[in-house]
């Protein structure tokens, strides 16, 4: 498995000694269970029992305010591959994480490179652009959809102001779903950003000075240093953001309700318009097992086709 | 051709409000092809010194010649200077023929063909001909060293400058290592300046030492100059192991006076000393003590405290006046614990300082200790 | 939640500016102790009608020897659904709970509403569109608290400065007076007429005599040639004149544009009569203009209804106890002058009070005329859905679909629900 | 696997840029990235200082001002407003409670759990860990009735622990602290086991203070999540007095489209704890993220 | 009292599918005070060794016995053993007080002025009584070697384990530690065993050393023993720096043949290797070398590749027939590159091993070589 150089510096810092060992005692295993279990009898109960009640759940025809709820084996699942509204939310949840992976992590990195810059003022910048970070999707999303305003909004006055000409935003099914997505790159930017700058600060600055003394200029060894050096954090930095991705719901479900003509219909969004707007539970967990299959599928492919040599 | 001349170096790191002068007004003239070492405590400058010359950090002020042109503000690449890094700095992700051929791709427009034939003339040299393809994870420590040694020769640069190259190797690694540098060094007859803690390196390897002391240059000479001939203390106590024993006197009426034991100096040394009376610093290497079989009049009572048998040598820790010595013995002689050795100060062999300035005042001097010599024939 | 929120199920919108009142967060259940018990209930979040609820609910405790205290339970909207479904099957329904008329048949329908006939409530009480909004099945499910209409507001001033004279507030105007006025509008101010993109869709459909199905509900009419003509009335002024705004769900509604100035016109509910009262603008409302195959201007009706859940450990006595309350002539006559709602029984009309309260507040006479107006949706479990697919379809429209296309692909969907 | 260091995470000055391209060029790109970050910085922050000045302006005359960005009377009406009719003290102490309930249970139990799996030798662990890594991917809604179910017949809906228990059963922190662990030497256990330490005195007495940094951070983390909670606090509560704030605001509108000076006065006191705890502890939040990085 | 035995210990690590023997039936008995050492290439089992005396690591078979009580089995806290780590493993989050008495704290029910007055003591002893209240990020490598014993030392042990504690530290740090760890132990008397990679360490601090390869034992004597006396060839070139030359050389007739040399060898010696013709390796120590100043029957002409004047000692380095050798000169004599030594080798000083077993068939004797010992005094 990955681990950035820094990481790895500081573990060989750490621990020059004896790193995979184990202490083998009989009684020991005993007291592991002990200080395991809490956690995992509370996650077993909280997340993998409901789970699997959802995945139970998609077998039938449920609706929650219906007294019966027939067994009908792998309907909801047929119904769904014929479900042109669920293929649309797919290809839009695939356009969202595919906007996010293709603009959000080069900025990040772009701007990681920059503060890594060791600028005046490095942590006043650090600190505005890691902002969004911490304020929380429903706020964002709220101001977002001020600034969205075709009428009102900022960024339509500022666009006028240039002389551009002036979008509508999230008004106009062509581009309600990209306006979502770049407010969402505008929220994750930071965190990505952030991991980066870890990963960077982990590049020993040897390589730099060898690669300089080399005759590398500062394009070469961004090139041949620090992206592959990078590698195993860009390899975190996009399967976090795939799966942060597939399940986006709250900007969609503040900002547009999934409009206009359902051009920002998302996975989760589908799921939660199925299950608590139209009561059809079954089906909705039918989309929710979907879901998940697709993420760790997904998350399990990029490991397979980055994981090979991402270790140094 | 690598002449490298170092005119007033010197070099001021801003640390918040203080400045730290790594480097003060060093001067050197490094002869092509000389094996150069660098030596001196922890932060004395070495590496800095090293960085400024490979461009790697900006002089504060003074100039840097190579070959006569002056190289003080050129960049890295144009310096024709290759550097090896104390970690070797050996890019984890290529493979050793790229990590070799990289600073050929970089900096000259050759092509593959070109640089793929030089890597591998370089590195049947090196003895890694047939690791080529593996990266530096996947060779060991020596492997690694050979790799990065071989990414300096391939651009056949005027001077080498090596940090540490060989301290994270081990022992007798690091012995095998040391000649085969050597040999190479010889070979290709390459202006190197080497930096090292290693007081077996600093001694063996080089044409000439340079010892610093914070930032300052305190000596330079071949090594046996600086080992029989340390221009102060600071050089005397560095170069050598075990240290030199340094012990307090005072000197008057051609004697010196140490509270356990006094000695009368020859007329010769007196006039040495004339215009010195008053606190001296008297230096005696542990191998430079006459051990007695009987007391006499100038021995020294010393009791044991710890041995050291080292095979060849024991090293044996004696008490004089509340202070701890050391005294090496040759031969197959022991001492032990507990007994007393009666030891004498053979006057050829004292090191007088002054004992504020530390300046030397009295060494040894080379010429006479090779006369010693073995005979061998040319 | 999509459309289904925006005025049309009367989701709230009646808040209004009024920004002061009392402590709305609904804090108010301490235990009265004694024999007595607790009345739940539940609402979808009003600020505007927390404190008349409030009110209500003390005089009810009061008044009744069973309920000691009343504990009401606001959610929002958008998830009022969700947490009555999850609640109820769980064992955590309250004594009664607000629905909007989307809902009544599908509560009715899964079972879970009280059937009200049998316990002495009377459907022929109450007018046409209200009992027929509470009704599923022919039988009555829900008690309307009040019920509402849709009108269109006007900005007077901006009128005058268009050099349009001011209609009076019950005329009824044609879609080509109608549309007239949006052009000299949008020449003189950019915009002629704000509506949101669902209902204003709706309405138009509605006022030329079309709707989601027919009269026996057994087909979608949603494509008829009087909703075609309703489109294609709108479209060009929306898409290509830009006359119109269709606003999305999810930003700023039509109200808002009135009241920043930005149109002249637009569309609201006799719920914005609060907001529209305090926002200091000449402004008054009039009735939505007929079409061309029916003059009359038929819009929704919809409204608070209160039902009682059949399940869920409901104490139903209570509920019956607050559905009687509301019932009352003595809270239905005061309806209109305290939520600024109409009565749902038709005797409150009739009363003294009623009369009186609209004298004093001649704004609302339009919507006390068009009140008889309104139509209700349909009696469908699945009319969430139709009102999802065809609002989806108008939002297409304003993006430039065909409309024939877009009402066919509504019909079908209809259809298949059907 | 991966260990975990801040060691590395310095956002202040000394670093590996190099000195010797001083000169033009190098004055030119440092221009240029002052200008990209300041640009940058500005379109970070400008939404938010926006929705301040909004929040300024009276209710009324909202719509009638909006083309006035910065408001002509200032005014803190709507936060008045919005303090006097809603129960905020409240809410904000039920998203206190929650929150740090929340925080104090992760933080143990997640120490606890990642301790074991970093350090531990038991049967299962590896299976532990999958599970860990597989629920991770879980996105929360799909739980919510099943769990609502299973809350109820607990009979613990409409209390803090109803809430409580899904964030604290959140895999993420176990992760988190199993990558930081991984990366405390073994030679520190062994000698505290050689001290005479029981496996779970090496916890209390070695890893817990050890994990110090970790813990903040994760802490902060957890609290900015609880704090945002929306939807299953709603779904679970009954009673509106228990809200945690979020879920006020949520109340503060028929629908957000109303009320807008108020909303956005919310939002801003909402946002404001965390946001001015960010400013005061800026290392520590993008350590916890940081903390995150590095693994694969 | 603690006399550590050691029985048959094997230890196999399940790597995988593969199963790794660490440790092979390693039998040793420890006396009670003894310093032992424990040397070995890197890989041998020396850190195994000591884990499994600790109870760190479970032992496949064998026992261990500490005063004839077999405490194989017990829990690490129960065994009365205290151990060292290579990086002291000091918790960074304690001070120094804490840390020395945390083992007394969680092991014992002293109170806790009984522990502050302990490690007070202990602190004195080690001369960190004023470093106390300091945590270990603030100490430096040499003040944390001192805690780290200091932890050790206050639970009053049967045993001390040190699995290389003093790798970590610099060069002149290491002698300085190295005279105090000795004089710590022989003040305490505690019976100790100490690994280590140094052959300095190896040879000067213990009484004893066990020499190790791939998990099994090669040799244990006291280190002039092992130096003097290897009982093979793995022993002779391990041990001693620079190692010791091996040639290949064929034994018959009395007389040893070399390609480049032959030895006659005394009637002595050939009493020794009757039985052992064939091929032989032939050990000789760098410094055992006799240097002619002229040719003679016996002599080995060796031209010099490299020199390495150490000041009192120089190593050269010699061809003889394609391979390289080191001879070592003592007192001042030097010798330049390109010259030509003369070498004999002195029949005593050889080293005879049999070249496929590697067992040795001729030693020197420890016995013999003391007897040049100097006259000490008692
Ligand atoms: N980038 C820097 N900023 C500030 N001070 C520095 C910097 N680099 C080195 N120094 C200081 O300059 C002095 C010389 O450092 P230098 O690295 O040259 O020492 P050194 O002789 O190489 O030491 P060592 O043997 O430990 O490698 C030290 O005091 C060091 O702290
Ligand atoms: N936990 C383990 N699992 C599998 N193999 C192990 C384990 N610990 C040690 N080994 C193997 O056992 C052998 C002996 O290891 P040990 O650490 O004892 O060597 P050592 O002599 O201490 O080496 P060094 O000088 O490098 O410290 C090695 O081959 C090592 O790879
Ligand atoms: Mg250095
Ligand atoms: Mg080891």
């Amino acid at each position: 498995m990955a681990e950035s150089h820094g990481l790895q510096r500081v573990r060989r810092r750490f621990s020059g000694y004896l790193s995979t060992e184990h202490v083998e005692s009989t009684d020991t295993d005993l007291s592991w269970y002990a200080i395991i279990l809490p956690k995992v009898v509370l996650f077993a109960a909280i997340l993998l029992v409901p789970f699997i009640g959802a995945f139970y759940i998609s077998l039938h025809e449920w609706a929650p305010l219906a007294q019966t709820h027939p067994f009908v084996g792998l309907d909801n699942y047929v119904r769904l591959f014929q479900d042109p509204v669920f293929w649309n939310a797919i290809i839009n949840t695939a356009g969202y994480s595919l906007a996010l992976l293709v603009f959000d992590v080069p900025i990040a990195l772009g701007l990681a490179l920059l503060l890594n810059m060791n600028l005046r003022g490095t942590k006043f910048y650090s600190g505005a652009i890691f902002l969004p970070v911490v304020t929380s999707w429903v706020i964002v999303s709220l101001i977002w959809s001020w600034l969205y305003n075709p009428e009102y909004g900022l960024l339509n006055a500022i666009l006028g102001a240039v002389g551009l000409p002036q979008l509508s935003w999230l008004q106009s099914s062509s581009t309600a779903l990209a306006s979502i997505a770049l407010m969402s790159i505008w929220k994750h930017i930071g965190f990505n950003m952030v991991i980066f700058l870890a990963g960077l600060k982990g590049i020993p600055d040897d390589y730099y000075e060898a690669a300089i003394v080399d005759g590398a200029n500062r394009w070469q060894r961004f090139r041949y240093i620090t992206l592959p050096l990078l590698k195993p954090t860009t390899f975190f930095v996009f399967i976090v953001t795939l799966i942060f991705s597939f399940r986006v719901y709250t900007q969609v479900y503040v900002m547009t309700q999934g409009g206009p003509v359902r051009s920002t219909y998302t996975i989760v969004y589908y799921f939660w318009q199925t299950g608590f707007q139209e009561f059809e539970m079954g089906y909705a967990s039918a989309i929710a097992v979907v879901l998940f299959l697709i993420v760790f599928g997904l998350s399990i492919l990029q490991q397979r086709t980055w994981g090979d040599d991402v270790e140094y | 051709m690598g002449k490298l001349d170092i005119r007033n170096l010197r070099k001021v790191f801003a640390d918040g409000d203080q400045s730290i002068v790594a480097v003060d007004d060093l001067d050197i003239d490094i002869n092509d092809g000389e094996f150069l070492i660098f030596v001196g405590p922890s932060g004395c400058g070495k590496s800095t010194t090293l960085r400024c010359i490979a461009g790697l950090e900006t002089v504060t002020s003074g100039e840097i010649l190579l070959n006569g042109d002056d190289i003080t503000h050129q960049p890295p690449t144009e310096r024709d200077i290759a550097m090896v890094f104390q970690n070797y700095a050996l890019y984890p992700h290529m493979t050793a023929r790229k990590n070799i051929g990289f600073g050929l791709e970089m900096s000259t427009d050759m092509s593959g063909d070109e640089i793929d034939r030089r890597v591998s003339k370089v590195a049947e040299m090196m003895g890694i001909g047939d690791l080529l393809e593996k990266k530096p994870g996947e060779l060991s420590g020596g492997q690694q060293q050979r790799v990065a040694l071989g990414r300096a020769i391939v651009r056949e640069p005027e001077v080498f400058l090596m940090d540490e190259p060989l301290s994270n190797l081990d022992a007798k690694l690091r012995t095998t290592m040391r000649t085969e540098l050597q040999n190479l060094q010889q070979d290709l007859g390459i202006t190197t300046i080497y930096v090292t803690h290693d007081q077996t390196e600093a001694m063996t390897m080089g044409d000439r030492i340079v010892i610093l002391d914070g930032g300052e240059l305190q000596q330079i000479g071949t090594p046996l100059e600086c080992y029989y001939e340390p221009n102060n203390r600071f050089v005397a106590g560095f170069i050598g192991s075990p240290s030199m024993n340094f012990f307090d006197v005072e000197y008057s009426d051609g004697t010196l006076v140490h509270d356990s034991f006094e000695c009368d100096l020859s007329e010769e040394t007196r006039e040495q000393l004339a215009g010195h009376e008053g606190a001296l610093t008297l230096g005696v290497r542990p191998e430079s003590f006459d051990v007695r079989g009987e007391r006499g009049p100038e021995t020294i009572a010393a009791p044991v405290t710890v041995t050291e048998p080292m095979g060849e040598t024991t090293y044996v820790y004696v008490d004089i006046g509340d202070q701890q010595y050391t005294v090496t013995l040759t031969g197959e002689r022991v001492a032990e614990t507990g007994t007393t050795l009666e030891l004498a100060i053979p006057e050829e062999k004292m090191h007088l300082f002054d004992a504020k300035t530390g300046e030397a005042v009295k060494s040894r001097s080379v010429s006479n200790a090779t006369n010693v010599s073995v005979d061998v024939r040319a | 939640s999509s459309g289904g929120t925006n005025g049309g199920t009367d989701g709230g919108e009646s808040g209004g500016g009024s920004g002061t009142g009392t402590d709305s967060g609904g804090d108010s259940g301490s235990d009265g102790g004694g024999s007595a018990s607790t009345a739940t209930l539940w609402a979808w979040n009003d600020p505007g009608l927390s404190p008349i609820r409030d009110e209500q609910a003390s005089e009810l405790a009061q008044q009744s020897d069973a309920i000691s205290d009343v504990s009401w339970e606001y959610y929002p909207f958008e998830n009022y659904l969700a947490k009555a479904t999850t609640a109820i099957p769980a064992g955590n329904a309250p004594d009664s709970l607000a629905l909007s008329v989307l809902w009544v048949p599908r509560f009715a329908d899964k079972g879970v509403a009280l059937n009200l006939e049998e316990h002495g409530f009377d459907p022929d009480d109450y007018v046409s569109a209200a009992r027929s909004n509470a009704s599923y099945d022919d039988t009555l499910w829900a008690v309307p608290w009040y019920a509402d209409c849709r009108l269109v507001a006007i900005n007077t001033k901006m009128f005058e400065e268009a050099g349009l004279e001011v209609p009076d507030p019950t005329y009824r105007p044609s879609w080509e007076e109608f549309g007239s006025w949006v052009d000299t509008l949008a020449k003189e101010h950019g915009t002629g007429y704000s509506m949101s993109a669902g209902e204003g869709f709706d309405c138009f459909a509605l006022s030329n005599g079309s709707g989601y199905l027919n009269e026996d509900g057994t087909e979608a009419i949603i494509n008829n040639d009087a909703a075609l003509e309703a489109a294609n009335f709108l479209q060009p002024k929306v898409v290509e004149e830009e006359s119109i705004i269709a606003r999305n769900p999810g930003g700023t509604a039509a109200i808002e544009d009135l009241l920043a100035g930005e149109s002249a016109m637009c569309f609201a509910g006799s719920w914005h009569y609060p907001r529209l009262r305090d926002s200091g603008l000449d402004w008054q409302y009039m009735p939505y203009p007929g079409g061309p195959q029916i003059e009359k201007s038929h819009t929704w009706s919809a409204g608070v209804f209160y039902s009682i859940p059949k399940r869920g450990g409901a104490n139903q006595d209570i509920g019956l106890e607050w559905l009687n309350y509301i019932n009352s002539m003595e809270v239905q006559k005061n309806v209109t002058k305290s939520m600024g709602g109409f009565p749902g029984r038709k005797d409150a009309y009739e009363t003294d009070a009623f009369q009186s309260f609209i004298e004093n507040n001649p704004k609302l006479k339009p919507v006390a005329q068009e009140m008889e107006n309104t139509i209700s949706f349909p009696s469908h479990p699945e009319v969430t859905k139709m009102w999802n697919t065809v609002h989806t379809q108008a939002q297409s429209m304003w993006q430039g679909e065909e409309p024939e296309k877009a009402l066919d692909k509504a019909a079908k969907e209809i259809n298949a629900l059907l | 696997m991966t260990t975990l260091s801040t060691d590395e995470l310095d956002f202040g000055d000394g670093g590996p840029e190099v000195q010797h391209e001083g000169s033009w060029y190098d004055t030119v790109a440092k221009a240029v990235a002052h200008l990209v970050l300041l640009f940058f910085s500005a379109v970070m922050t400008i939404p938010f200082v926006w929705a301040f000045l909004t929040s300024l302006k009276p209710e009324n005359k909202i719509f009638t001002t909006i083309r006035q960005i910065i408001p002509a009377d200032p005014t803190f009406a709507n936060y008045v407003n919005v303090w006097m009719q809603n129960p905020l003290d409240r809410w904000i102490l039920n998203s206190l409670v929650l929150a740090v309930g929340v925080v104090f249970f992760t933080l143990l139990l997640d120490t606890l759990a990642g301790y074991a799996l970093a350090k531990g030798d038991f049967k299962g662990k590896s299976l532990v860990y999958t599970l860990v890594i597989g629920t991770l991917v879980i996105p929360p809604q799909v739980v919510l009735v099943p769990l609502y179910l299973e809350m109820n017949a607990l009979n613990w809906s409409n209390t803090y622990w109803a809430i409580m228990v899904l964030y604290i059963a959140n895999p993420f922190g176990t992760f988190m602290m199993r990558q930081f662990f991984l990366g405390i030497p073994d030679s520190l256990i062994e000698a505290a086991r050689m001290d005479g330490c029981s496996t779970f005195q090496i916890y209390t007495r070695v890893m817990l203070p050890l994990a110090k940094p970790a813990l903040s951070s994760l802490g902060v983390f957890t609290f900015i999540f609880v704090w945002g909670a929306f939807l299953w606090p709603l779904v679970i509560l009954n009673d509106s007095s228990m809200y945690p704030l979020q879920v006020g605001i949520g109340l503060l509108t028929g629908r957000y489209s109303s009320q807008w000076g108020q909303l956005l006065a919310a939002v801003v006191i909402a946002a404001l704890p965390v946001i001015a705890a960010y400013l005061l502890a800026q290392r520590t939040f993008m350590e916890g993220i940081a903390l995150t990085g590095g693994k694969g």
